[in-house]
């Protein structure tokens, strides 16, 4: 293969180079063996980003398949951008939580804007509109400048992109502890409404269609971003701090309105957006899904800098990209629609039939792998895993009986910690009411989302209570679900599914491995005893500080249920007085 | 009567106010985009709320510049109503249809809730269906709705009776507690708060329906003698 | 082409909530000897070379860069190198 | 007293939007000659005359004025007459 590269494939096999980009050597010799030959520098890059945890679930993917994903009203399990979930009347909800703890932890108001950011375009690209957020946040002790600062910005950067794509923020949490002083935790949910006729699948069917490129240029912003989201922080993250992406709102409300209008087009035929790996896992994954190939030239990438290299444009993160699948011939008629709204759509590539992911750039071929090997041969590990010696003594332990003397001081004592005290400076940031559709706004059990020209109405909720998980993750597991669907009846609504967002630290420690596995156990078993599947997630492991200190096990939970009526809808707060106050349950 | 709701890029409240006019008022709206609009068969304009071009630059200020602008400062000067809220407020500053400018707000942070405003003159075409001095619950949402104009404007603004609505208890450090305030004529409204989003008792509050119905029965009126 | 440099600042008398605030914060770090903030806008922008570029500039920060009713503006307009 | 002149700046290969924006609007109002925007930030700050004034300003800036991660700065300090 000519080479304009200046690393040799040689030089990264004998340098181990290939190390620095997250591959492990046994990784490097199967690529080796894949391609029949060494990778050069650029198809180095592809599979260290597609091999990666956050692309590949490589530790996790055991786990997940014990989740259940299936039900009489799933219309989209995991897999794509997003779940989908029936409601009735040709319409269905769709929903996702996504994880942006490690970018948080560098620049927390972009970090957290760019997750946002993110889970919006897994929505959209699937048709929907998006109608909510919710998130759901960890942080160290507010005693500590670092963290106080943490906090401020990452609501600011929630409320600084939601707010401006116009799409409300309804509801989440905040828990603060200091297993989480060096490794924020920063998980953004969107939910979406959608009619059944309008859901797009990310492929790129149809041999010979055009693949076309909308939104931001391409920058070197984030590059080896999904490698680095699946490394504990270290001193050296601070270095890698160049890499961090901006969010641009705007561009992203423009990308939603043509994008919804584009999915109406017939010339359509696939849409996904860049999220994690960009470029590369976007389009190695439609032609994968598809059972095509593709071919780019990258030349036609828009590029925001100069002269950028193949392995820069393929692993760049640069926000607020979409790729489309376009039948051949009908270009202009698709970039028309995007022309609306002042948006570029160009033609970059073409769907091949050779199951192999080709890219060109100087008229050169500077990539050439089977397409599914990088999405389909990723490694799969099975951790070992461990009781950790801190559960057996917790389980040796006699049960803590809290002695109360003062109730009044211990209840003041109580609504004083952080994590119990109202979160109203949080949420009024947020516009939660933009779109008209808010019934229930933060501040109650779930919020509440009616469906206009419907009687109906959405429930939804995040939850989370990591200390009971570190305690039992079993339990913990069980009670979070539990949790979630509580909240959702409390509400008057039926739980329908939830989507889960696994915060653990690194897989590769056997205690913590156990965690997961335990964890994961416990939420599948509430999930199938109340018939609510799993139909999306997201897995973020490595939050670790600098010392080694892995975070409490944090398996957040969004759950969204249905509302059969606006009338059925009931809130946390009493109403008037007189009423009678009744407690159910044990 | 005819509603055209403005939409820029960016814009993100313009469906709210297309269904508080079509829906909870029971009139005819139209959502125009900003390149195409031809606002000339329209009986009132209305600029949403949201961030039109990111907000960049100073809120309101790029979408000041772009041609439609020409159509609405014609739409204000021959006396149709001209209402524009949040974002919608600021652009109407920014083109100089109303006077003043916005600042951040004061705690410098997005505030999202509702707040009570005090209705300071119910003698306009956006406030009839109120009473003078009455107290409704309309929600805020913005980062940069701190009122300011000079203590000549202010004084300006009093004397004339341009002032429509004020905060009770001022979120944003806004001059004088102005929350909404009208031009001379009285035909061009711009105010922080959200009218379009009270217009349900579902959603919490209808007191800004009233506003919308305001609008209507002056059109109602004008065009009876017209008539 | 030149390299425009212009300096938006908030007029004399005209409140200055996030200057306020970056000197609230500076106290609190202990920087105890800075006595008022003001933050303004800083831009760049790379302009191709005409006759009377000045006027230019002018217009541009007239029509769209700074907002007369609350901000002033200079600019400095320099070679590139 | 000292007047300290801050320019912070977006790092080089940092997107900004905002600059984009402002560019487009300048190229619909037919200022068709600028090539490039980059907006950032402008302050002015009143401070107390000390030795090593120059270290002080350093460290205000790396530790509040600007973000390391996404901003540049630089600074002017100026006697006040
Ligand atoms: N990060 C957040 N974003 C939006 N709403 C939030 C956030 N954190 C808390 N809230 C809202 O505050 C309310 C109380 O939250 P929380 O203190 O976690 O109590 P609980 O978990 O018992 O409902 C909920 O309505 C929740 O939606």
């Amino acid at each position: 293969m000519p080479s304009m590269l200046e690393i040799s494939p040689q030089q990264i096999e004998e340098q181990r180079l290939y190390s620095e980009m997250g591959l492990s050597d046994e990784e490097f010799q199967s690529i080796t063996k894949i391609l029949g030959r060494r990778p050069n520098y650029t198809e180095t890059g592809l599979f260290s980003v597609m091999w990666s945890e956050h692309c590949s679930y490589k530790n996790s993917k055991p786990l997940l398949k014990k989740f259940p994903t299936e039900g009489p009203e799933v219309l989209q399990g995991p897999g794509e951008g997003a779940g989908i979930i029936d409601i009735g009347d040709e319409q269905a909800v769709v929903f996702k939580v996504e994880s942006h703890n490690h970018p948080s932890a560098v620049e927390p108001y972009q970090g957290a804007a760019t997750g946002v950011g993110g889970i919006l375009r897994d929505v959209f690209s699937m048709g929907a509109r998006p109608v909510a957020l919710l998130n759901s946040l960890r942080f160290g002790s507010l005693e500590r400048q670092r963290v106080k600062y943490l906090f401020e910005e990452v609501v600011r950067g929630i409320a600084g992109y939601g707010n401006c794509v116009g799409v409300p923020t309804v509801g989440g949490e905040v828990q603060f502890d200091d297993a989480y002083n060096g490794n924020p935790l920063v998980n953004a949910m969107c939910v979406g409404l959608i009619d059944h006729k309008d859901i797009q699948k990310g492929i790129a069917a149809g041999i010979g269609n055009t693949v076309m490129y909308v939104g931001a240029k391409t920058g070197r912003d984030g590059i080896h971003g999904a490698t680095f989201a699946s490394e504990e922080l270290s001193e050296e993250s601070e270095e890698k701090r160049p890499s961090v992406q901006v969010g641009d709102p705007f561009m992203e409300k423009l990308l939603i309105e043509a994008c919804l209008d584009v999915i109406h087009h017939d010339a359509l035929v696939g849409i996904q957006d860049m999220g994690a790996a960009g470029l590369t896992s976007s389009a190695s994954e439609m032609a994968s899904k598809a059972g095509t190939g593709m071919t780019m030239n990258l030349d036609h990438i828009p590029q925001r800098e100069e002269h950028m290299t193949a392995y820069e444009m393929m692993l760049s993160e640069s926000q607020e990209r979409m790729l489309l699948v376009v039948e051949k011939g009908r270009e202009e008629e698709i970039a028309q629609v995007f022309r609306k709204y002042n948006l570029e759509a160009v033609a970059v590539g073409e769907v091949t039939d050779t199951k192999r992911f080709r890219l060109e750039h100087h008229g050169e071929v500077v990539a050439d792998v089977p397409v599914d090997s990088l999405a389909e041969d990723a490694p799969v590990y099975h951790q070992p895993s461990k009781v950790p010696a801190y559960y057996e003594e917790f389980q040796a332990m006699d049960n803590y009986v809290p002695e109360i003397t003062d109730h009044k001081e211990t209840l003041h004592q109580l609504l004083r910690q952080p994590t119990i005290a109202s979160k109203e400076w949080v949420y009024d940031q947020y516009d939660s009411m933009v779109q008209t559709n808010t019934v229930v706004t933060p501040g109650s059990d779930a919020a509440v989302i009616r469906v206009r020209g419907t009687y109906k109405a959405l429930a939804m909720t995040t939850d989370c209570n990591s200390r009971y998980i570190y305690v039992d993750p079993e339990v913990g597991g069980k009670i979070a679900v539990a949790e979630a669907a509580r909240n959702i009846v409390c509400s008057g609504g039926r739980p329908l599914g939830l989507t889960d967002g696994l915060n653990f630290g690194s897989p590769e420690n056997p205690e913590i491995f156990w965690q997961m596995e335990k964890s994961v156990d416990g939420m599948s078993e509430a999930c199938r005893f109340l018939s609510t599947p799993v139909i999306s997630g997201n897995v973020s492991l490595y939050n670790e500080s600098f010392g080694g200190q892995a975070i409490y096990p944090t398996p957040i939970v969004g759950m969204v249920g249905l509302i059969e009526h606006t009338d059925y809808i009931t809130q946390s707060h009493f109403r008037a007085p007189g009423d009678l106050i009744y407690l159910i349950g044990e | 009567m005819k509603f055209a709701v403005v939409v820029f890029p960016g814009s993100n409240c313009d469906r709210d106010m297309y269904f508080a006019v079509k829906d909870a008022l029971g009139e005819e709206a139209e959502l125009v985009w900003y390149k195409e609009a031809d606002l000339s068969g329209f009986d009132a304009i209305l600029l949403p709320g949201g961030f039109s071009y990111g907000d960049y630059l100073r809120s309101g200020a790029i979408a000041s510049t772009s041609p439609v602008i020409e159509q609405i400062l014609a739409a204000a000067e021959a006396g149709k109503p001209v209402l524009g809220v949040c974002n919608g407020f600021q652009i109407l500053l920014e083109i100089g249809l109303l006077p003043g400018a916005m600042l951040p707000n004061e705690h410098l942070k997005f505030m999202c809730h509702y707040e009570t405003l005090v209705v300071e003159n119910a003698d306009t075409m956006f406030t009839k269906h109120y009473e003078d001095k009455e107290e409704i619950r309309i929600p805020i949402a913005h980062g940069d709705g701190n009122y300011f104009c000079d203590e000549q404007t202010h004084q300006q603004l009093l004397d004339n009776n341009q002032i429509a609505f004020t905060y009770q208890s001022n979120p944003n450090g806004s001059v004088g507690d102005i929350a909404g305030i009208t031009n001379e004529q009285g035909n061009v409204l711009g105010m922080m708060p959200h009218p379009e989003r009270a217009v349900e008792a579902l959603l919490g509050n209808d007191d800004g329906l009233r506003l919308f119905q305001s609008i209507l029965t002056h059109w109602r009126n004008t065009h009876a003698i017209n008539a | 082409m030149r390299k425009v440099k212009v300096y938006i600042t908030l007029k004399e008398g005209v409140l200055d909530p996030q200057g306020k605030a970056v000197q609230n914060s500076l106290e609190s770090l202990e920087f105890n000897n800075v006595h008022d903030v003001r933050v303004g806008k800083y831009m760049e922008l790379m302009v191709e070379d005409t006759e009377n570029i000045e006027a230019e500039v002018d217009r541009m920060c007239d029509k769209l860069l700074a907002n007369p009713v609350i901000e002033d503006y200079t600019y400095k307009i320099e070679e590139v190198v």
